[in-house]
Formats: structure tokens, C-alpha cells, sequence
């Protein structure tokens, strides 16, 4: 490795046009270019090219670089390094990252729909993160991120301003509603056989673990979460 | 080697989102589907909704989530020291809600219990409260359904 | 989240995209309120929810909200396009039997 | 108000991806530009892989990663408690590494140093390593680096 003294004076030179002082320079930071780059591998470009373009960072480094600025060149030109990978790997890397998941969201979905179209289940995360190449915890955060102001957009023209006076001489509602709405799944418990009725009320009202209800009913924990699916999903039905 | 993780953060509506999919990519090694993924996100931004709106009601809080692999199960601690919970049995009943007026449903507990494989609640009034949840990913429920029938 | 909303003389459709939940749901419910407002006296309101890709319990508060605020004025109510996921929450609290799914 | 995270995780690398992809999933609330949200991340993981790899060399440990946003800025906290630093302002020297053999090229510390906007590390023989970072969104840097030029 090259002293400060000695990267300085090669500096110096080839900023006066010395190209073997910038030979001189690529060489002696191949480690530095190296190491910058195995943090963009695995990324879809292969190790050459981001190579070549690390060392178009690291030229640019050297032209922008000022003894006085009082920091190690290493130190200024890691960013400028990186930043000539990432402007390469990016269109644009100032676009907002919220605009950027919606857009990558949309695209997720499109393809969960399309899969689930194709084979009768959705794709595992991994096969989406595969398809657009990120990482799977990154795919669930660009699946569930909801930080996207609320916006309107009107898709027809009809309006009646005139209805909005009529609406407010309404009578009040009553609160006749709540209770046909806890009726329904009090009533659908209530229909249903006395030992399913049991292990629902175990299980979801004095909140047992399926084995804790086996050892009240007298059967197996399997028994207990086979027969709960089949209320469950049965009470769904009814009840939708 | 079972993974463990534990997440800590201000009781605000819009750290809702960012806390169930943290879980949600917690739970990644164990290899989940996307609908049983689905369902742990749903009944942890139940849990953490409840502790908004519930335990410190507006109020300034923390919420700690803790979550555990072992085997192919996930198990997930949600807690608060809010104001806590008068009569746990009465809050687990369907359609019990404490908010009226605020368009809440009371579905929230039902919605944790139906939606992981064990669900519990511990709570005392102004001592917090915690639930605990545990999903098994990869036993797939409807075939086990059609074993029964 | 996003909302859009088409009307026509008889059915507005209101079409929601994104996570509706304790974050979204007051922002959301403003602009829904202010929607069905604007368009009162409609025959029928339709809530779309086929982009909608996260729920919890908050949207059950939500159509029951927006169900009772219509009930005053006759007008029913419906669901459609509801994905798989939504589709569980709404079913677990047996919404359905208020606001039909079509 | 200032929003606030803790999380704590077990030392495994299988972890890294999901400590800083929570990272940046709650910086989005500031809505950085994807160049900024990449240079969190970049230095996120490099912060967390130095725990995994120096402070408990593959033994079992936690580390613990606080978040919190100030303004327009994030605050990072990144700690474990395993070995330390003997010599601090060497460790930070750009190619400065303890694991010649490894491939570890040196340039963890200088990769956080400059691709964040504020950064310190503390650390003791035996008594673990705390590495504070800041970023400020919205502010651009390249534009800095323009002037300079
Ligand atoms: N963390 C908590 N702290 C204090 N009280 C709670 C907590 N969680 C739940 N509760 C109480 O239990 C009741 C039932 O909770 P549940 O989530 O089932 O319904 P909800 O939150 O009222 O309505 P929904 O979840 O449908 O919006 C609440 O109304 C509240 O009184
Ligand atoms: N959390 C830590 N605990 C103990 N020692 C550490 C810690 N972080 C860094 N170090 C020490 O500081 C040195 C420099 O760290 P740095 O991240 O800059 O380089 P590296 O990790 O050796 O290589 P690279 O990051 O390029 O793979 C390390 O080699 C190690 O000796
Ligand atoms: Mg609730
Ligand atoms: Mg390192």
C-alpha cells in the first residue's frame, strides 16, 4: 500500500495529466476498489463491470480530491466509488422510495395474481423475491408497506350536490344494529352440536390450548384441531 | 438453534404497519405461505392495534413484541403497560367492545384466536397487558379438514 | 391507500386500494363519508375491495360504520372483489349477512 | 414527536438482511430517496456484520439495534456486548482488520463513515462496541460533493 505522501504526489501528477500516475493509483487501490464491489455483488451485474466502473469512481476521486479537505483519499473516494456503481444499477437514485414500492408493490401483486392464475396456490415469497430481485424480508416490507398518503381520484363525473341538505334533517340512527350483528355469532354458536359447542366455547372463550380441551373432551389434540376447522370453516359459511 | 427477536417501539398508529411486517419477515426462515403469513400480520396488527387504542388510548406508551422460533412454530409475546383488561373472559367474547363509539367491531380478540394456531391472554386492570400467540406454519388446515370428514 | 370512486345514477362504487387498518382507517373513513355525501340519495353503494391488500378487525368497524351511516337514508350496501385475505376477516365476524357480498 | 424503535436479535448472519430491511422499513416515514434508504442499509449491515463476525465470533450473543428520528434525521444505535476494541482509532483506519485470512478487507468502519452523515463508535476491551450513526434525509450530499469539486 501506498503511503499518504506517495498517493498524494501521484495525485498531484496525474491531475496534471500524468497518465502512468493514474495507472499507478488503479493498481495500488485494487484492494479498495474490490472491496467496495463485493458489496454490490449478487445484484444482478457481474464482478467486471462493476470493477470497470468502480475505477471510473475512483478517477473521478482523484481529479475532485483536495489535500486540504484534511480526510485520508480512501475516505473520499469511497463515495464516490459507490456512487458510480449505484448511478449505474439505478435509473435514478433520488426517486423517492415510496414511490418506488408502490410501483414495485403493484408489480408484486400483478405477479402473485398471475401465479396463483397458473398453479392454483400463490408463490412462496422466495420465488417473488427471486423474480425481482430483492431480498424476502425486503419483499415483505415492499408488500406490506401502507406509508403512502391517502389520495382520490374521481372515476365518473355523477354529482348531486343538491341531496347533501336532504341528508341532514334524517332522523338519527338507533342502535338497533349492534345486536343483530353479536346475534349472528351467538346464534351460529348456539346452533351447534353440543360437543362442538363445547370445544368452540373451551377453546375460544376460556381461551385452552387444543391439547388443554383433548384432556376435558377425552380425545386426541389432532381430533380437537380437525373438528374446530371443520366449525370454523362451516360457521364461516353459514355465517357469510 | 432457535432465532429470537424482540422489538420495541412507540405506541403510534403509524409504527402499526412497520411491526407486523417486521414479524411477518422474522418469521421467513421458517418457511411460510403467503396466507399463513397473512394471518400472523393480521392477528399481530390486532394485538399492537389494541395496545394503540386500548392500553394507552392516545396516551404516550411503549409496545414490546418477542418472538421465537422452535421447530416449525413461531411464538409471538405482544405487551403493554397500559391500563390493562377489568374482565379478560368478557373482552374475549365476540362483538365485546369497550369503544362504541369509535367504529370498533370487538372482533379483535376472535380475530387473533381463529387466525394462529394458540392464542392466550393475560392481563390485570392497570397492569398491562399480554398476549401470547403461537403460529406452526407448513400443517396445512383445510386437508386436515378433509381427513375429518 | 387509495380511494376511487365512480358514480352512476343508480350505484356508486367506491373503490378502496392498499391496507386498511388503524393507520389508513381514519384518513380513509373521512374520504368515504365525504364521498357518500356527495353522492346521496344513489340506489345502491358498492365497496370494491379487490386491491385492498391488507385488513384487520378496523375494517369490519369501518363497513359497519359505513353501513349504519347508509342505513339512514335506505340505501344498501355491498361488497365485492374480496380477496382471499379479506375475505377470512370478513367472514370471521359474519359481516356478510349485513352487507352482502356480490 | 419523535418516533423511537429498539430491536434486539440473536447474533446469527441469517438475521442481518432482516435487521437492516427493518432498519429502512422504518426510515421510510421520513421518505428518503432510494440512494439515501440504500446508504442506511449498506451501513446497517455493515455495523451488524461486524458484531456478528469480531464482537462474538460465531458464538451466541444479541445485538441490539435503537432507531429514532429527530426532524428530518434518523439516530442508530447499533450495539453488542462481546469483545471490544482494543484500539479504537486504529480499527477505523481505512483497510485496518483483525481477519486478514477471512477476506475482510478493512473498510467497514470507512463504508459507514462516509456513507452516513454522522458517525462515532465506542468500544472497550471486553466490554462490548457501540457504533452511533445519523442520517439526514432530503439533504443531498452529491451536491456537496459538487461544490467541493
Ligand atoms: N391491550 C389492551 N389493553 C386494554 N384493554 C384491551 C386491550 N386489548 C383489548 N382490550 C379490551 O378488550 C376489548 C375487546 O378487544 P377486541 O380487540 O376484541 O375488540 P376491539 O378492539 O374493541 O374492536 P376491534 O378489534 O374489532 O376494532 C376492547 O374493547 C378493550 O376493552
Ligand atoms: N463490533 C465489533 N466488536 C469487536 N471488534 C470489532 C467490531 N467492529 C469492528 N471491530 C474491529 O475493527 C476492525 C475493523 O472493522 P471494519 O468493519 O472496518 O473492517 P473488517 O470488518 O475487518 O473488514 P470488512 O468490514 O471490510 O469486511 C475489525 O477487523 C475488528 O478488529
Ligand atoms: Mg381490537
Ligand atoms: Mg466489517
Amino acid at each position: 500500500m501506498l503511503s499518504d505522501e506517495e498517493t498524494y504526489n501521484y495525485i498531484r501528477a496525474a491531475k496534471q495529466g500524468d497518465e502512468s500516475a493514474k495507472e499507478a493509483l488503479l493498481q495500488n487501490n485494487t484492494s479498495l476498489l474490490k472491496s467496495i464491489v463485493k458489496r454490490y455483488l449478487g445484484k444482478g451485474v457481474e464482478f467486471d463491470d462493476l470493477f470497470q466502473l468502480a475505477g471510473l469512481g475512483l478517477l473521478k476521486a482523484i481529479q475532485g480530491f483536495d489535500e486540504r479537505y484534511g480526510v485520508k483519499f480512501s475516505t473520499y473516494a469511497v463515495p464516490m466509488i459507490a456512487g458510480e456503481i449505484k448511478r449505474f444499477m439505478r435509473d435514478d437514485g433520488s426517486v423517492k422510495v415510496s414511490r418506488a414500492i408502490k410501483y414495485t408493490a403493484k408489480k408484486m401483486n400483478a405477479y402473485i395474481e398471475d401465479y396463483a392464475l397458473k398453479y392454483g396456490r400463490p408463490p412462496t415469497v422466495k420465488q417473488i423475491a427471486e423474480q425481482f430481485g430483492v431480498e424476502e424480508s425486503e419483499a415483505v416490507f415492499i408488500l406490506g408497506s401502507s406509508r403512502m398518503p391517502v389520495s382520490i381520484y374521481d372515476r365518473g363525473d355523477y354529482k348531486d350536490e343538491d341531496s347533501r341538505e336532504l341528508l341532514e334533517k334524517l332522523p338519527a340512527l338507533d342502535d338497533q344494529d349492534d345486536w343483530i350483528e353479536k346475534l349472528q355469532l351467538k346464534s351460529a354458536i348456539a346452533e351447534l352440536p353440543e360437543r362442538e359447542r363445547k370445544i368452540i366455547f373451551l377453546r375460544y372463550f376460556r381461551d385452552m390450548t387444543q391439547s388443554e380441551v383433548a384432556e376435558v373432551i377425552g380425545v386426541s389434540q389432532v381430533q380437537i384441531s380437525r373438528i374446530e376447522s371443520r366449525i370454523v370453516s362451516e360457521m364461516k359459511e353459514k355465517l357469510g | 438453534m432457535n432465532n429470537y427477536m424482540k422489538l420495541e417501539f412507540t405506541a403510534l398508529s403509524e409504527n402499526e404497519p412497520f411491526a407486523r411486517n417486521a414479524v411477518a419477515a422474522f418469521c421467513l426462515a421458517l418457511d411460510p405461505s403467503l396466507d399463513e403469513l397473512s394471518d400472523v400480520k393480521t392477528a399481530v396488527s390486532e394485538a399492537v392495534t389494541n395496545c394503540i387504542v386500548h392500553a394507552y388510548r392516545g396516551m404516550q406508551g411503549k409496545i414490546c413484541i418477542e418472538c421465537e422460533t422452535e421447530g416449525d412454530a413461531v411464538h409471538i409475546r405482544i405487551s403493554d403497560s397500559g391500563r390493562g383488561i377489568e374482565d379478560v373472559a368478557k373482552a374475549l367474547e365476540p362483538f365485546y367492545t369497550t369503544s362504541e363509539g369509535e367504529e370498533r367491531s370487538g372482533m379483535g380478540f376472535t380475530i387473533m384466536q381463529t387466525f394462529m394456531s394458540d392464542f392466550a391472554v393475560q392481563s390485570e386492570k392497570g397492569g398491562g397487558t399480554c398476549v401470547r400467540m403461537s403460529k406452526y406454519f407448513g400443517r396445512n388446515k383445510s386437508s386436515e379438514v378433509a381427513n375429518a370428514e | 391507500m387509495d380511494i376511487a370512486v365512480k358514480g352512476t345514477a343508480d350505484t356508486l362504487y367506491i373503490y378502496l386500494s392498499g391496507e386498511l387498518d388503524e393507520y389508513n382507517a381514519p384518513a380513509v373513513r373521512a374520504r368515504v363519508d365525504r364521498e357518500l355525501d356527495a353522492h346521496a340519495g344513489v340506489g345502491q353503494v358498492v365497496i370494491d375491495l379487490a386491491e385492498v391488500r391488507f385488513m384487520d378487525s378496523t375494517a369490519i368497524g369501518f363497513l359497519i360504520g359505513r353501513y349504519k351511516k347508509l342505513k339512514r337514508y335506505s340505501t344498501p350496501l355491498f361488497v365485492r372483489s374480496v380477496g382471499a385475505a379479506a375475505d377470512k376477516v370478513l367472514s370471521v365476524s359474519g359481516i356478510y349477512t349485513l352487507i352482502p357480498k356480490i
